[in-house]
């Protein structure tokens, strides 16, 4: 891969990961030296904050993320505003709707479902109350398991998990056979 | 191996049909049906063989194959301006449609290998009011979980835990006959229509009618009915 | 606001709503006319396009969104967790192939194409948000009818249906493979 793509892939996977990355993880996925990457990164980052852009990387210890620039802060709110008066965000929602079916669940069960990085979604029904955490999983990293409230429980209207409809039914109808399958015998 | 046939490779009867027609290289409007019917009958034997369950769909068609093969044999019918019908046009533009559509798929496929390459992300985290969300639309929520779940082919695995497997209906051709000739034991001839329960499943019909063809095939029964339209009567021969 | 300045605004928007939006919400925000609205964002959308991006803006009938480039997954793929996104089967595709270009269809006129049934498939597709219900046919038992979801144009990489290519496109197709087969015949 030449310069310029790997500069694109760099920004690609910035974009996608959403959250902080360092520039080894980068440098090992892109199959390069970290020099190197660290030689693309600073173009990159150059790139971004020549010319006036809404959106910019900043570096936070070895570590490098996507961002928006504080000053069209205002735009981005009233828009956000507007938005959250109908409740939840589908990514919310979806990320609710894993941990409320599948407790105690982690962040990377969640990511895997739903394919996309889930922090900014954990933290917004941890911070409106709908999800905690709950302990830590016994595994590599010890990572955090997240599951439903209380307060979810009185807001759904519901005095326990078990009236949640039922997912079984509908995973049964996904994976029931595409035919109605019928055994018949030909002679 | 030619003989190993996966019935998943087709998606029905139609599938099975092109992919004959495209075997031999014959021309869709131009289908010789003694032939066509007698390789799909191996498949489908072929199938039974590997010990497959077989859609209903698929015995529809080869009784739909075997009243084309009958209807050639006889005088070709004319319709009101004096041309001639082939009785295999309906099949060929049904083939040929499914074909067009297959066709489809393959674009609509290509479509998703991209989209599946694609990454979005999830709106910024800002915290703007405090309000506490005082209500949580509970279906709202299962939709959500259900569309994350059909995208998503980690269930599979969860599968063969969670299913209720619906039951599969099975009725065998040769118990329907014996049915049919302890009915004739008993009675002298039965009626046609004693044959189906009050509400017949689609299987049900599918077997019973093959039955009575086996069973007029071999010289078993037979048919009388006394006026158009009216009760037919099975007798034995 | 000076254009640079509502360009980047844009920019952070579309960034920090990770979600398609209209014309008309940006608008509304930065508190111009649709007009110049759209005509900033085809330039920040041509931005994109110039030169080599690991990002791009799509536009889904009047609504925009950031997202990845698809040639660039591997490298994403290799730093997120397994992602279990799955692709349709035959049957589905066949389904939605056949919605796609008959819509609005009924089941049945589905399950006569395909020759088999197809409520499984369409309920797939219902729960992947490829297809919806839109109303009922005015016939006896008033069956529903089905259209493809705004989400299917996301899938088919099209901004609306207008850009699928033309049915007579995969008929010409099909007859010159007809052609093909009896060429080969002759042989």
């Amino acid at each position: 891969m030449d310069v310029v793509n790997l500069k694109a892939a760099i920004e690609a996977i910035l974009f996608a990961l959403g959250e902080a990355i360092s520039l080894q993880e980068i440098a090992q996925a892109l199959d390069t030296s970290t020099e190197e990457t660290k030689k693309l990164m600073d173009e990159l980052v150059d790139g971004y904050n020549s010319g006036e852009k809404g959106i910019q990387i900043i570096q936070i210890n070895t570590k490098y993320q996507f961002c928006t620039r504080p000053k069209y802060h205002e735009y981005i709110n009233s828009l956000m505003n507007e938005r959250s008066t109908s409740g939840l965000s589908q990514a919310a929602l979806e990320t609710l709707s894993i941990i409320a079916y599948k407790q105690p669940v982690t962040r990377v069960e969640v990511e895997n479902l739903r394919g996309v990085k889930s922090s900014s979604s954990l933290q917004t029904l941890i911070d409106r109350n709908l999800i905690k955490e709950a302990g830590r999983l016994d595994a590599p990293g010890k990572p955090f398991l997240y599951e439903t409230t209380f307060e979810f429980l009185k807001y759904a209207g519901i005095t326990n998990l078990d009236d949640l409809p039922e997912y079984e039914v509908f995973v049964a109808s996904v994976h029931s056979q595409e035919h109605e399958e019928v055994a018949i015998q030909i002679d | 191996m030619d003989y190993e046939i996966k019935l998943q490779e087709f998606e029905g009867p139609l599938d099975l049909l092109l992919h004959l027609v495209q075997k031999h290289e014959i021309d869709i409007f131009d289908i010789p049906i003694s032939e066509i019917t007698e390789q799909y009958i191996y498949y489908i034997n072929q199938f039974k063989e590997y010990n497959m369950e077989l859609s209903s769909e698929f015995i529809v068609m080869a009784a739909h194959l075997i009243q084309l093969k009958s209807k050639l044999l006889l005088p070709i019918e004319e319709n009101e301006n004096g041309e001639e019908i082939d009785p295999r046009d309906e099949l060929a533009q049904r083939i040929y449609d499914y074909k067009i559509f297959k066709e489809i798929s393959g674009f609509i496929k290509s479509k998703e290998d991209t989209y599946l390459k694609i990454f979005y992300k999830d709106p910024e985290y800002q915290l703007i009011n405090d309000d506490i969300i005082t209500n949580i639309d509970i279906n709202s929520l299962l939709e959500a979980f259900k569309k994350v779940i059909a995208k998503s082919k980690i269930e599979a695995k969860d599968e063969e835990i969670i299913i209720h497997k619906i039951q599969s209906e099975t009725i065998r051709i040769e118990d329907k006959i014996k049915q049919i000739i302890t009915q004739l034991d008993n009675n002298e001839t039965v009626e046609f229509s004693s044959l189906f329960p009050h509400r017949p499943t689609r299987t049900n019909i599918v077997v019973t009618f093959l039955a009575l063809l086996e069973l007029l095939k071999k010289n078993v029964i037979k048919f009388i009915q006394y006026k158009t339209c009216g009760e037919i009567i099975i007798s034995k021969v």
